[in-house]
Protein backbone atom coordinates (compact mmCIF):
# COMPACT_ATOMS: atom_id res chain seq x y z
CA UNK A 1 0.00 0.00 0.00
CA UNK A 2 1.07 3.42 -0.55
CA UNK A 3 -0.09 6.57 0.99
CA UNK A 4 -0.37 8.99 -2.00
CA UNK A 5 -0.81 12.76 -1.53
CA UNK A 6 -1.19 15.98 -3.75
CA UNK A 7 -0.58 19.51 -2.87
CA UNK A 8 -1.54 22.87 -4.47
CA UNK A 9 -2.15 23.32 -8.41
CA UNK A 10 -2.04 19.37 -8.28
CA UNK A 11 -5.20 18.83 -5.73
CA UNK A 12 -7.60 21.09 -7.55
CA UNK A 13 -6.71 19.44 -10.75
CA UNK A 14 -6.35 16.18 -9.78
CA UNK A 15 -9.63 16.54 -7.49
CA UNK A 16 -8.09 14.94 -4.88
CA UNK A 17 -5.76 15.19 -1.57
CA UNK A 18 -4.83 11.81 -0.49
CA UNK A 19 -5.58 8.25 -2.05
CA UNK A 20 -4.31 4.80 -0.91
CA UNK A 21 -2.85 2.58 -3.87
CA UNK A 22 -2.01 -1.02 -3.75
CA UNK A 23 1.30 -1.09 -4.74
CA UNK A 24 1.00 -1.83 -8.92
CA UNK A 25 3.62 -4.81 -10.00
CA UNK A 26 5.31 -2.23 -12.04
CA UNK A 27 6.29 0.74 -10.08
CA UNK A 28 9.37 0.32 -8.54
CA UNK A 29 10.33 4.60 -8.35
CA UNK A 30 8.74 8.03 -8.51
CA UNK A 31 8.70 7.91 -12.21
CA UNK A 32 6.96 4.65 -12.41
CA UNK A 33 4.44 5.77 -10.21
CA UNK A 34 3.96 8.44 -12.23
CA UNK A 35 3.41 6.80 -15.77
CA UNK A 36 1.10 3.91 -13.78
CA UNK A 37 -1.22 7.26 -12.67
CA UNK A 38 -0.80 8.65 -16.00
CA UNK A 39 -2.56 5.51 -17.70
CA UNK A 40 -5.50 7.19 -15.78
CA UNK A 41 -6.13 9.82 -18.64
CA UNK A 42 -7.66 13.17 -18.90
CA UNK A 43 -6.31 15.38 -15.78
CA UNK A 44 -3.73 12.78 -14.85
CA UNK A 45 -2.17 12.60 -18.09
CA UNK A 46 -1.76 16.40 -18.58
CA UNK A 47 -0.86 16.69 -14.70
CA UNK A 48 1.86 14.22 -14.78
CA UNK A 49 3.60 14.56 -18.16
CA UNK A 50 7.31 14.66 -18.28
CA UNK A 51 7.98 18.57 -18.48
CA UNK A 52 5.48 19.34 -16.58
CA UNK A 53 6.30 21.36 -13.33
CA UNK A 54 5.91 18.78 -10.79
CA UNK A 55 7.95 17.93 -7.38
CA UNK A 56 7.88 14.85 -5.37
CA UNK A 57 8.89 13.88 -2.10
CA UNK A 58 9.15 10.44 -0.78
CA UNK A 59 8.41 9.90 3.07
CA UNK A 60 8.84 13.78 3.63
CA UNK A 61 12.10 14.13 1.32
CA UNK A 62 12.26 15.83 -1.83
CA UNK A 63 12.51 12.78 -4.35
CA UNK A 64 14.18 12.69 -7.89
CA UNK A 65 12.17 10.68 -10.54
CA UNK A 66 14.89 7.48 -9.82
CA UNK A 67 14.01 8.11 -6.17
CA UNK A 68 13.02 4.28 -5.20
CA UNK A 69 9.43 3.72 -4.16
CA UNK A 70 8.64 0.76 -1.87
CA UNK A 71 5.08 -0.54 -0.20
CA UNK A 72 4.35 1.39 3.20
CA UNK A 73 5.95 4.56 1.53
CA UNK A 74 4.15 7.91 1.68
CA UNK A 75 4.64 9.67 -1.53
CA UNK A 76 3.74 13.50 -2.45
CA UNK A 77 3.40 15.28 -5.78
CA UNK A 78 2.99 19.23 -6.01
CA UNK A 79 4.27 22.16 -7.95
CA UNK A 80 7.28 23.99 -7.71
CA UNK A 81 7.30 25.52 -3.66
CA UNK A 82 6.10 29.02 -3.36
CA UNK A 83 6.63 30.19 0.37
CA UNK A 84 8.35 32.19 2.55
CA UNK B 1 -3.59 29.48 17.33
CA UNK B 2 -2.73 26.14 15.51
CA UNK B 3 0.80 25.77 15.54
CA UNK B 4 3.04 22.95 15.05
CA UNK B 5 6.73 22.89 15.33
CA UNK B 6 9.61 21.98 17.24
CA UNK B 7 12.24 23.58 19.52
CA UNK B 8 15.67 22.46 20.06
CA UNK B 9 17.94 23.90 23.17
CA UNK B 10 22.14 23.97 21.66
CA UNK B 11 25.15 24.54 24.28
CA UNK B 12 24.94 28.01 21.85
CA UNK B 13 21.55 28.70 21.53
CA UNK B 14 17.98 27.04 20.20
CA UNK B 15 16.50 26.51 17.32
CA UNK B 16 13.05 27.19 17.18
CA UNK B 17 10.40 26.45 14.04
CA UNK B 18 6.62 27.03 14.21
CA UNK B 19 4.15 26.33 11.43
CA UNK B 20 0.69 28.62 12.37
CA UNK B 21 -2.29 30.54 11.21
CA UNK B 22 -1.87 32.74 13.61
CA UNK B 23 0.37 36.35 12.98
CA UNK B 24 3.48 37.02 14.78
CA UNK B 25 5.22 39.78 16.87
CA UNK B 26 8.42 40.00 15.43
CA UNK B 27 9.57 42.43 17.96
CA UNK B 28 8.92 40.70 20.65
CA UNK B 29 10.37 37.62 19.19
CA UNK B 30 13.79 39.44 18.83
CA UNK B 31 13.31 40.81 22.01
CA UNK B 32 12.99 37.14 23.78
CA UNK B 33 16.13 35.90 21.61
CA UNK B 34 18.18 38.56 22.87
CA UNK B 35 16.86 39.08 26.46
CA UNK B 36 18.34 35.12 27.02
CA UNK B 37 21.67 35.46 26.10
CA UNK B 38 24.32 38.19 26.87
CA UNK B 39 27.01 36.85 24.47
CA UNK B 40 24.39 37.53 21.37
CA UNK B 41 26.44 40.59 19.38
CA UNK B 42 24.32 40.34 16.43
CA UNK B 43 20.81 39.89 15.26
CA UNK B 44 19.87 39.51 11.53
CA UNK B 45 16.44 38.81 10.98
CA UNK B 46 13.92 39.16 7.75
CA UNK B 47 10.22 39.53 7.48
CA UNK B 48 8.24 38.61 4.15
CA UNK B 49 4.91 40.12 3.79
CA UNK B 50 2.24 40.00 1.38
CA UNK B 51 2.16 42.72 -0.99
CA UNK B 52 -1.48 44.21 -2.22
CA UNK B 53 0.01 43.67 -5.93
CA UNK B 54 2.08 40.74 -7.19
CA UNK B 55 2.82 40.69 -11.14
CA UNK B 56 0.61 43.68 -11.61
CA UNK B 57 -2.57 42.52 -10.31
CA UNK B 58 -4.17 43.17 -7.34
CA UNK B 59 -4.35 40.57 -4.04
CA UNK B 60 -7.30 40.69 -1.94
CA UNK B 61 -6.30 37.89 0.24
CA UNK B 62 -4.14 34.78 -0.43
CA UNK B 63 -4.27 31.08 1.44
CA UNK B 64 -0.97 29.61 2.18
CA UNK B 65 -1.30 26.02 1.92
CA UNK B 66 1.59 23.70 3.41
CA UNK B 67 2.55 19.83 3.34
CA UNK B 68 2.20 19.37 7.40
CA UNK B 69 5.10 16.79 8.93
CA UNK B 70 7.39 17.69 5.75
CA UNK B 71 7.46 21.35 6.29
CA UNK B 72 8.62 20.93 10.15
CA UNK B 73 11.09 18.17 8.98
CA UNK B 74 12.60 19.99 6.27
CA UNK B 75 12.99 23.29 8.12
CA UNK B 76 14.86 21.76 11.39
CA UNK B 77 16.98 20.02 8.95
CA UNK B 78 17.99 23.36 6.99
CA UNK B 79 18.73 24.92 10.50
CA UNK B 80 20.65 22.42 11.16
CA UNK B 81 22.92 22.55 7.94
CA UNK B 82 22.93 26.36 8.77
CA UNK B 83 24.36 25.60 12.12
CA UNK B 84 26.95 23.60 10.37
CA UNK B 85 28.21 26.29 8.23
CA UNK B 86 27.81 29.23 10.41
CA UNK B 87 28.92 29.74 14.16
CA UNK B 88 25.35 30.69 15.45
CA UNK B 89 23.19 31.25 18.43
CA UNK B 90 20.00 31.11 17.96
CA UNK B 91 17.37 30.08 14.91
CA UNK B 92 13.52 31.12 14.71
CA UNK B 93 11.86 30.21 12.01
CA UNK B 94 8.23 31.33 11.76
CA UNK B 95 6.12 30.40 8.55
CA UNK B 96 1.93 31.25 8.61
CA UNK B 97 -0.41 28.89 6.81
CA UNK B 98 -3.85 29.70 6.16
CA UNK B 99 -5.72 33.02 5.35
CA UNK B 100 -3.11 36.16 4.77
CA UNK B 101 -4.10 39.72 3.96
CA UNK B 102 -2.19 42.31 2.38
CA UNK B 103 0.24 43.84 4.16
CA UNK B 104 0.30 41.03 6.74
CA UNK B 105 2.98 38.80 7.70
CA UNK B 106 4.07 35.50 6.02
CA UNK B 107 7.11 34.62 7.42
CA UNK B 108 9.84 35.57 9.82
CA UNK B 109 13.03 34.29 10.36
CA UNK B 110 15.80 35.89 12.99
CA UNK B 111 19.08 34.39 13.22
CA UNK B 112 21.59 35.60 16.35
CA UNK B 113 25.18 35.18 16.53
CA UNK B 114 28.57 36.68 18.52
CA UNK B 115 29.67 38.67 14.78
CA UNK B 116 27.19 39.69 12.43
CA UNK B 117 28.62 37.70 9.30
CA UNK B 118 27.12 34.56 10.61
CA UNK B 119 23.41 35.72 11.04
CA UNK B 120 23.79 37.85 7.91
CA UNK B 121 24.74 34.85 5.96
CA UNK B 122 22.68 32.18 8.00
CA UNK B 123 19.37 34.65 7.65
CA UNK B 124 19.92 35.06 3.88
CA UNK B 125 20.20 31.01 3.38
CA UNK B 126 17.06 30.05 5.42
CA UNK B 127 14.92 32.50 3.50
CA UNK B 128 16.64 31.33 0.19
CA UNK B 129 15.97 27.50 1.26
CA UNK B 130 12.04 28.62 2.37
CA UNK B 131 11.55 30.05 -0.69
CA UNK B 132 12.64 27.21 -2.92
CA UNK B 133 12.87 24.08 -1.19
CA UNK B 134 10.22 23.83 1.88
CA UNK B 135 6.75 23.02 0.70
CA UNK B 136 4.43 25.81 1.25
CA UNK B 137 2.10 27.31 -1.78
CA UNK B 138 0.53 30.32 -1.66
CA UNK B 139 -2.87 30.94 -3.91
CA UNK B 140 -3.60 34.81 -4.73
CA UNK B 141 -7.31 36.10 -4.53
CA UNK B 142 -7.83 38.96 -7.00
CA UNK B 143 -10.70 40.63 -8.55
CA UNK B 144 -9.66 38.17 -11.69
CA UNK B 145 -10.19 35.08 -9.65
CA UNK B 146 -7.80 33.09 -8.35
CA UNK B 147 -4.68 31.52 -8.63
CA UNK B 148 -1.76 29.20 -7.82
CA UNK B 149 1.73 31.45 -7.78
CA UNK B 150 4.41 31.12 -10.21
CA UNK B 151 7.54 30.34 -8.47
CA UNK B 152 10.18 32.65 -9.49
CA UNK B 153 13.59 31.58 -11.53
CA UNK B 154 15.07 34.48 -9.17
CA UNK B 155 14.56 32.24 -6.60
CA UNK B 156 16.29 28.87 -7.65
CA UNK B 157 19.34 31.15 -8.42
CA UNK B 158 19.40 32.59 -5.31
CA UNK B 159 19.53 28.93 -3.83
CA UNK B 160 21.95 27.91 -5.67
CA UNK B 161 24.63 30.17 -4.49
CA UNK B 162 24.84 28.40 -1.48
CA UNK B 163 25.52 25.12 -2.98
CA UNK C 1 16.07 62.47 24.44
CA UNK C 2 19.28 64.08 22.72
CA UNK C 3 18.71 63.05 19.26
CA UNK C 4 20.29 64.30 15.58
CA UNK C 5 19.71 63.35 12.23
CA UNK C 6 17.61 63.35 9.32
CA UNK C 7 14.14 62.16 7.30
CA UNK C 8 13.97 62.53 3.69
CA UNK C 9 10.77 60.84 2.03
CA UNK C 10 11.15 59.94 -1.71
CA UNK C 11 8.34 58.70 -4.17
CA UNK C 12 8.90 55.01 -3.11
CA UNK C 13 10.09 54.99 0.82
CA UNK C 14 11.50 56.90 3.47
CA UNK C 15 14.93 57.44 4.62
CA UNK C 16 15.81 58.17 8.03
CA UNK C 17 18.84 58.74 10.09
CA UNK C 18 18.87 59.03 13.78
CA UNK C 19 22.40 59.51 16.18
CA UNK C 20 20.51 59.22 19.62
CA UNK C 21 21.60 58.35 23.46
CA UNK C 22 18.48 56.60 23.79
CA UNK C 23 17.38 52.77 23.43
CA UNK C 24 15.10 52.48 20.36
CA UNK C 25 12.46 49.73 19.65
CA UNK C 26 12.94 47.72 17.29
CA UNK C 27 9.84 45.85 16.40
CA UNK C 28 7.67 49.40 16.74
CA UNK C 29 10.20 51.08 14.24
CA UNK C 30 9.61 47.63 11.72
CA UNK C 31 6.09 47.77 12.18
CA UNK C 32 5.53 51.49 11.54
CA UNK C 33 7.60 51.32 8.02
CA UNK C 34 5.07 48.01 7.37
CA UNK C 35 2.14 50.19 8.13
CA UNK C 36 3.10 53.31 5.87
CA UNK C 37 3.19 51.07 2.40
CA UNK C 38 1.41 48.04 0.96
CA UNK C 39 3.81 47.90 -1.82
CA UNK C 40 6.31 46.48 1.12
CA UNK C 41 7.12 42.27 0.40
CA UNK C 42 10.55 42.43 2.52
CA UNK C 43 11.99 43.66 5.21
CA UNK C 44 15.48 42.89 6.27
CA UNK C 45 17.01 44.20 9.55
CA UNK C 46 19.85 44.28 11.78
CA UNK C 47 20.20 44.64 15.55
CA UNK C 48 24.06 45.44 16.97
CA UNK C 49 24.26 44.19 20.27
CA UNK C 50 26.84 45.10 23.93
CA UNK C 51 28.24 41.45 24.55
CA UNK C 52 29.36 41.11 28.19
CA UNK C 53 32.42 39.57 26.60
CA UNK C 54 34.89 40.80 24.28
CA UNK C 55 38.10 39.82 23.16
CA UNK C 56 37.56 37.53 26.05
CA UNK C 57 37.39 40.28 28.60
CA UNK C 58 34.42 41.28 30.62
CA UNK C 59 32.59 44.21 29.37
CA UNK C 60 30.86 46.79 32.12
CA UNK C 61 29.91 49.60 30.04
CA UNK C 62 30.51 51.24 26.93
CA UNK C 63 31.04 54.87 25.90
CA UNK C 64 30.37 55.21 21.97
CA UNK C 65 31.45 58.39 20.88
CA UNK C 66 30.97 59.80 17.32
CA UNK C 67 31.88 62.92 15.16
CA UNK C 68 28.57 65.42 15.53
CA UNK C 69 27.69 67.14 11.92
CA UNK C 70 30.02 64.04 9.70
CA UNK C 71 28.02 61.26 11.40
CA UNK C 72 24.78 62.27 10.09
CA UNK C 73 26.40 63.57 6.37
CA UNK C 74 28.63 60.38 6.00
CA UNK C 75 24.72 57.97 7.03
CA UNK C 76 23.16 60.22 4.25
CA UNK C 77 25.47 59.57 1.70
CA UNK C 78 26.06 55.97 2.02
CA UNK C 79 22.40 55.67 2.61
CA UNK C 80 21.72 57.54 -1.01
CA UNK C 81 24.70 55.30 -2.20
CA UNK C 82 22.31 51.88 -1.54
CA UNK C 83 19.32 53.32 -3.21
CA UNK C 84 21.64 53.93 -6.76
CA UNK C 85 23.34 50.25 -6.16
CA UNK C 86 19.47 48.44 -5.23
CA UNK C 87 15.69 48.87 -5.67
CA UNK C 88 14.51 49.58 -2.19
CA UNK C 89 11.81 51.74 -0.39
CA UNK C 90 12.43 52.53 3.06
CA UNK C 91 16.30 52.70 4.87
CA UNK C 92 16.11 53.46 8.61
CA UNK C 93 19.39 53.60 10.71
CA UNK C 94 19.66 54.21 14.10
CA UNK C 95 22.63 54.51 15.83
CA UNK C 96 23.21 55.29 19.90
CA UNK C 97 25.88 57.30 21.15
CA UNK C 98 26.97 57.86 25.02
CA UNK C 99 26.74 54.90 27.52
CA UNK C 100 25.40 51.73 26.85
CA UNK C 101 25.50 48.67 29.02
CA UNK C 102 25.85 44.68 28.04
CA UNK C 103 22.97 43.58 26.22
CA UNK C 104 21.72 46.83 25.32
CA UNK C 105 21.20 47.85 21.63
CA UNK C 106 23.59 49.89 19.81
CA UNK C 107 22.88 50.08 15.92
CA UNK C 108 19.50 48.95 13.59
CA UNK C 109 19.30 49.31 10.45
CA UNK C 110 16.09 48.29 8.68
CA UNK C 111 15.74 48.11 4.81
CA UNK C 112 12.27 47.51 3.26
CA UNK C 113 11.91 46.70 -0.24
CA UNK C 114 9.38 44.49 -3.31
CA UNK C 115 11.96 41.37 -2.95
CA UNK C 116 13.70 40.12 -0.16
CA UNK C 117 17.74 40.34 -2.39
CA UNK C 118 17.82 43.86 -2.56
CA UNK C 119 16.46 44.44 1.37
CA UNK C 120 19.02 41.55 2.52
CA UNK C 121 21.79 43.24 0.28
CA UNK C 122 21.55 46.62 1.20
CA UNK C 123 21.51 45.94 5.20
CA UNK C 124 24.40 44.30 5.14
CA UNK C 125 26.31 47.09 2.14
CA UNK C 126 25.47 49.61 5.74
CA UNK C 127 26.33 47.33 8.24
CA UNK C 128 29.78 47.04 6.78
CA UNK C 129 29.92 50.86 6.03
CA UNK C 130 28.79 51.41 9.63
CA UNK C 131 31.61 49.39 10.82
CA UNK C 132 34.20 50.59 8.42
CA UNK C 133 33.57 54.15 7.44
CA UNK C 134 31.19 56.04 10.00
CA UNK C 135 32.59 58.00 12.44
CA UNK C 136 31.82 56.08 15.85
CA UNK C 137 34.71 54.47 18.18
CA UNK C 138 34.04 52.28 21.48
CA UNK C 139 35.72 52.69 24.85
CA UNK C 140 35.24 49.76 27.21
CA UNK C 141 35.81 49.37 30.84
CA UNK C 142 35.85 46.48 31.93
CA UNK C 143 37.32 45.33 35.49
CA UNK C 144 40.82 46.23 34.39
CA UNK C 145 40.27 49.61 33.64
CA UNK C 146 38.94 51.06 30.34
CA UNK C 147 40.25 51.07 26.61
CA UNK C 148 39.23 51.83 23.06
CA UNK C 149 38.32 49.14 20.91
CA UNK C 150 40.56 48.64 18.24
CA UNK C 151 39.10 48.69 14.73
CA UNK C 152 38.69 44.94 12.91
CA UNK C 153 40.51 43.37 10.26
CA UNK C 154 37.61 41.31 9.34
CA UNK C 155 35.33 44.26 9.38
CA UNK C 156 37.75 46.20 6.44
CA UNK C 157 37.63 42.92 4.40
CA UNK C 158 33.62 42.99 4.43
CA UNK C 159 33.54 46.24 3.26
CA UNK C 160 35.38 45.94 0.56
CA UNK C 161 33.94 43.17 -0.84
CA UNK C 162 31.56 46.25 -1.81
CA UNK C 163 34.33 47.79 -4.16
CA UNK D 1 42.93 79.17 10.75
CA UNK D 2 41.87 75.67 10.81
CA UNK D 3 39.59 74.62 13.34
CA UNK D 4 41.14 70.81 14.73
CA UNK D 5 39.60 68.29 16.29
CA UNK D 6 40.75 64.85 17.60
CA UNK D 7 38.26 62.37 18.63
CA UNK D 8 38.84 59.12 20.35
CA UNK D 9 41.95 57.59 21.77
CA UNK D 10 43.72 60.70 20.10
CA UNK D 11 41.69 63.08 22.29
CA UNK D 12 42.71 60.74 25.28
CA UNK D 13 46.46 60.91 24.11
CA UNK D 14 46.78 64.38 23.43
CA UNK D 15 44.75 66.08 25.78
CA UNK D 16 42.19 67.65 23.63
CA UNK D 17 39.23 67.54 21.60
CA UNK D 18 39.56 70.68 19.65
CA UNK D 19 41.96 73.66 18.62
CA UNK D 20 42.22 76.84 16.24
CA UNK D 21 45.45 77.31 14.73
CA UNK D 22 46.68 79.88 12.10
CA UNK D 23 47.46 77.66 9.15
CA UNK D 24 51.20 77.33 8.86
CA UNK D 25 53.07 78.94 5.97
CA UNK D 26 54.40 75.16 4.67
CA UNK D 27 50.83 73.03 5.63
CA UNK D 28 49.10 72.07 2.14
CA UNK D 29 47.71 69.04 2.59
CA UNK D 30 46.80 66.25 5.78
CA UNK D 31 50.01 65.09 5.91
CA UNK D 32 52.22 68.25 5.84
CA UNK D 33 49.64 69.05 8.40
CA UNK D 34 50.45 65.60 10.28
CA UNK D 35 54.10 66.65 10.09
CA UNK D 36 53.67 70.50 11.92
CA UNK D 37 51.87 68.69 14.69
CA UNK D 38 54.26 66.10 14.80
CA UNK D 39 56.41 68.84 15.97
CA UNK D 40 55.03 69.54 19.44
CA UNK D 41 57.22 66.20 20.42
CA UNK D 42 56.00 63.88 22.86
CA UNK D 43 52.62 62.98 22.16
CA UNK D 44 52.74 64.36 19.66
CA UNK D 45 55.29 63.05 17.72
CA UNK D 46 54.19 59.15 18.93
CA UNK D 47 50.49 59.32 18.01
CA UNK D 48 50.72 61.53 15.05
CA UNK D 49 54.18 58.99 13.24
CA UNK D 50 53.64 57.57 9.92
CA UNK D 51 52.14 54.33 10.07
CA UNK D 52 50.39 54.79 13.28
CA UNK D 53 46.72 53.76 12.80
CA UNK D 54 45.28 57.43 12.51
CA UNK D 55 42.29 58.21 9.94
CA UNK D 56 41.73 62.09 9.06
CA UNK D 57 38.88 64.04 7.93
CA UNK D 58 38.57 67.51 5.88
CA UNK D 59 35.72 69.53 6.60
CA UNK D 60 33.13 65.83 7.64
CA UNK D 61 34.89 64.16 4.51
CA UNK D 62 37.60 61.08 5.06
CA UNK D 63 40.64 62.26 3.91
CA UNK D 64 43.85 60.89 2.32
CA UNK D 65 47.31 62.25 3.43
CA UNK D 66 47.56 64.53 0.06
CA UNK D 67 43.86 65.70 0.37
CA UNK D 68 44.57 69.77 0.35
CA UNK D 69 43.83 71.83 4.18
CA UNK D 70 43.09 75.22 2.93
CA UNK D 71 42.42 78.42 5.47
CA UNK D 72 39.20 77.78 6.98
CA UNK D 73 38.62 74.15 6.77
CA UNK D 74 37.72 71.89 9.45
CA UNK D 75 40.38 68.61 9.94
CA UNK D 76 39.62 66.07 11.93
CA UNK D 77 42.09 63.34 13.52
CA UNK D 78 41.01 60.13 14.48
CA UNK D 79 41.71 56.14 15.30
CA UNK D 80 40.07 53.55 12.84
CA UNK D 81 36.34 53.81 13.13
CA UNK D 82 34.70 50.48 15.50
CA UNK D 83 30.64 51.76 15.67
CA UNK D 84 28.19 49.39 14.14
Amino acid sequence: MLNVLYFARLKDALGRDAEQIDLPHDVRDVSSLMAWLRLRGDAWERELQPGRAVRAAVNQDMADPDTPVRDGDEVAFFPPVTGG
Amino acid sequence: MNATGSSARTAAGQTSVRVQTADFDAGREIAALRAANPAIGAVASFIGVCRDLNDGAAVEEMVLEHYPGMTEKSLARIAAEARERWDLIDILIIHRVGRILPTEQIVLVVVTSAHRGESFAACEYLMDYLKTRAPFWKKEHTPDGSRWVDARASDDAAADRWK
